[in-house]
């Protein structure tokens, strides 16, 4: 179904790939773990060598030469230019709105780009209880510009979220294993689909009727530089 | 002022059953041996606390020391669930588990007006969700502006537990890499226990070194290798591989239990928790 | 993102007549030369900022660049009276100086507020006495207990200015020692500046440092001796001498203004401003 | 008129021995430059080793060899446990009333013991423009016992403030030039003078019909250890 199965590449990798090019050399740049983390590490080492990552256990400015297996890694304090206190990342740093773009994840998605990492079912008696929120509600209204990364399927992108997490206000792109989705009149629509991925791919893959941009385009797909510098990184952990 | 105590003894003097308390870590310097001694102790109807509980509190609520989680986000960092806090909270075992959930920010800002002994925090936080109402979160309003904004109540642990590197003979603590939010832990808490790596005469400064003069402690507690599978910074390396392990460990009630057993009610201490890690996975 | 610049440069560029500026340091790093650029360049009508404001704001405030002050300790550290401070207050020479004061607490808790782009700083203070009714201060009440605190407005400066060791290459500033207030006057400001003793390639992390990014930063100028007659922790003590010879020079208007214009109007930076004083004082 | 005149000793020496006997091993001590600092110190060097000392400017546990000339001497940081920051000193040290003892001076103080350091004369066109409060208004009320080091004089000792800076509630004991003054009822009494001090030479030197305690006593003039310990932190400068 997505387009791993017959390229070169991973889906992963061209989701990483895909977010790492949302990224610029001037951005401030608030990380999660996993893909996130990979994506971000990913433009530091390719296009945007300037971005500057900070990673909600205190770091600002990290620069793993190996990828972080966890939010709080050694290698993210040693290779800091400044470690801060918890407190201090979401006063001083994220509410200030010194950050201007933000990675987040969840387990379900809605039209709005609202989002949901805290349960499936009801919250007092839930099917499956989540983690939680996180640092996601405040990087969502904190940030100028929210990416989501978020594998593509209908448990997924929903009619209706169980439970809203963090508001879609500030989101700009979803990036998925099938294509990229961007706001049109306040709501999410298909701008591009990754090569291979059929439109259908998409609609099928998304619970309610999703929007298909006029302009929709293709993604272009990983160049050699940018797998090489990927799996790199990963060769490294993580990822 | 801190005495230097066996671990063992200042949980019995200093952690209560009922007490409100805070094994605070984030991802490291996690205070494993005091979460293990808390557990082998026995302790009950606990309102745990903490910003990112992970395997020591799936531990303790799966050995049913806990009534009440305080939190922010529940997981095992890069693994996936923490099976033993969803069966409490999913099906009641071994007993029901009641959750105040914020955000981080929240989070973070309840602990630092404790430490500021102030009643409540202040932060730009809590709008639209459902989480607000799921909370104990109200608004204020700014008398100079009239915004509004989010308040969280003041987090005032009856105990606050922190694993760090270094304490030296007067019960100064320090520790260095990522602080997270131990600073406030300790401050924000009515009593609060340091368990340590090392004993030394001086503590020689470092970059980035955070130290708690020994007068705003109660306990310090000699325990090298405290942390793991959580790691110290300068020490040791997180085990990266104890996460993976323990989502199959901790999936069945019964594997975990027989684990718990053996590797921490059936154990004295941090040496024999790690002596009996060994041989269950010999070389 | 912080561009390496003369510091005559930066205060043309970033310091406008009328604004609000801090100049922070607290005993340790006061900015110094920065004050005295200020100066040279004539700005008018600013609202000065500082918790402790000592010689430098003397000196700005006996030159006409002030039009209010905003602090909370107006003297010269072990020394006494700040004369000119008094002059203008207690008789509008050369102008009249608005003054809006707080408490140490009080101050400190607004730039926090300023630094966390909160509109308000909550504390337990400006109980009773009569400094509550001289200045901006409201009451708030706690959500959760009831319990009445004080809130001050936040502090955001259209310019902060601080003075450090070091820096590098791209601007990422390094202190140490005591770093008072100044994290938070940066980062409550619209524009900051940094003065440093040093421009190196790689910032070596110490013990106690605070490191402010480059790109929280607008200039960075390199400004050797730039705090005299206060220290710069590791590079040179604190001039006492200077601070007890102040108390004479700035009692009488005329001298004051004579030694103005030797030492700081006709020199055009920190070198020629220290080669002045050192034609003063013969050895 | 003071004892310095006839005694071996001057009468800040007095004070400066006369304060540094009301502090204890265990207390956590706030202290200002000059003679507070030189009491603290004292204390340090003679009966309270552990007494921990806490300056404004962020240090905390200073155990200066040489006395401070200013709140934020180099040698401050470098003896102190920790270094913070000076909102933290004022929120998370003191505010959160870990410190138990905390000094004052003032120019102005009444019968109730409350302080101004303020204005001398109408705050709006004051004869006297003094510093300010500084830290002394949270001090007087975040502290368990606020002890006060004031000159005797009509000038200082008076019936009605200028100006109220600092109010008096927490204030347990006055160390004069001329002898010790407490709480009775409410209102400042004389509790001892110093040796050689006549209790007219208090009377006369106090702004307010000063009361005069039932028990009245004489201050222990200052042993030669006390001296010795003085005077060797003084020729290392300040004080």
């Amino acid at each position: 179904m997505s387009a791993a199965v017959t390229a070169t590449y991973t889906a992963d990798e061209m989701m990483a790939v895909a977010a790492s090019r949302r990224l610029t050399d001037d951005n401030v740049c608030f990380v999660g773990i996993g893909l996130p983390s990979l994506a971000a590490n990913l433009a530091r080492h390719t296009h945007a060598p300037g971005c500057v990552l900070i990673y909600e256990s205190g770091t600002i400015g990290a620069k793993p030469v190996e990828l972080p297996l966890s939010i709080g890694d050694g290698e993210l304090a040693e290779t800091a230019d400044a470690v801060v206190s918890v407190p201090e990342i979401f006063s001083y740093w994220l509410q200030s709105g010194r950050i201007d773009v933000g990675f987040l994840g969840a387990a379900q998605i809605d039209r709005h780009g609202n989002l949901n990492s805290t349960v499936i079912g009801p919250y007092e008696a839930p099917a499956v209880r989540l983690p939680g929120g996180g640092g996601a509600p405040e990087i969502a209204l904190g940030v100028e510009h929210v990416f989501v990364l978020l594998r593509h399927s209908p448990r997924a992108f929903v009619e209706q979220l169980d439970f809203t997490t963090s508001l879609g206000d500030n989101l700009r792109v979803v990036i998925t294993d099938l294509g990229l989705l961007e706001r049109r009149d306040g709501e999410l629509a298909l701008v591009a689909v990754h090569p291979g991925v059929e439109v259908g791919d998409v609609l099928a893959a998304t619970g309610w009727d999703l929007l298909v941009a006029d302009d929709l385009g293709e993604t272009e797909p990983p160049t050699d530089a940018e797998l090489d510098a990927l799996r790199a990184l990963r060769t490294k952990g993580g990822g | 002022m801190a005495t230097i105590a066996p671990l063992c003894d200042a949980v019995a003097e200093h952690v209560r059953d009922g007490d409100v308390v805070a094994l605070e870590g984030f991802t490291h310097l996690i205070p494993h041996a005091a979460g293990h001694e808390l557990i082998r102790q026995e302790r009950r109807d606990l309102t745990l606390v903490r910003m990112t509980p992970d395997i020591v509190y799936d531990q303790l609520i799966g050995m049913g020391c806990a009534q009440k989680l305080v939190f922010s986000w529940g997981g095992n960092p890069g693994v996936g669930s923490l099976h033993r806090f969803r069966d409490a909270v999913e099906h009641g075992w071994p007993a029901p588990l009641e959750l105040e959930e914020h955000s981080h920010a929240g989070m973070a800002a309840a602990y630092a007006a404790g430490a500021a002994n102030l009643p409540f925090g202040v932060l730009r936080g809590y709008r639209g969700g459902d989480l607000p109402s799921r909370t104990r979160v109200e608004r204020v309003t700014c008398p100079f502006t009239g915004e509004e904004l989010a308040a969280v109540p003041a987090h005032r642990p009856d105990v606050g537990i922190i694993h760090a590197q270094q304490a030296d003979r007067r019960g100064n603590v320090q520790l260095w890499g990522i602080t997270g939010v131990q600073k406030e832990a300790v401050l924000a808490s009515k009593r609060a226990i340091a368990t340590v790596e090392e004993m030394v005469d001086e503590l020689e400064p470092r970059p980035g070194c955070l130290v708690l003069p020994g007068w705003v402690l109660d306990a310090v507690c000699l325990a090298p290798h405290g942390a793991h599978p959580s790691y110290a910074h300068g020490y040791y390396e997180r085990d990266n591989g104890f996460y993976v392990a323990w989502d199959e460990i901790s999936r069945d009630r019964d594997t975990f239990l027989a684990w718990m057993r053996r590797h921490v009610v059936e154990t004295a201490d941090v040496e024999s928790y790690r002596a009996s890690l060994a041989e269950a996975v010999p070389a």
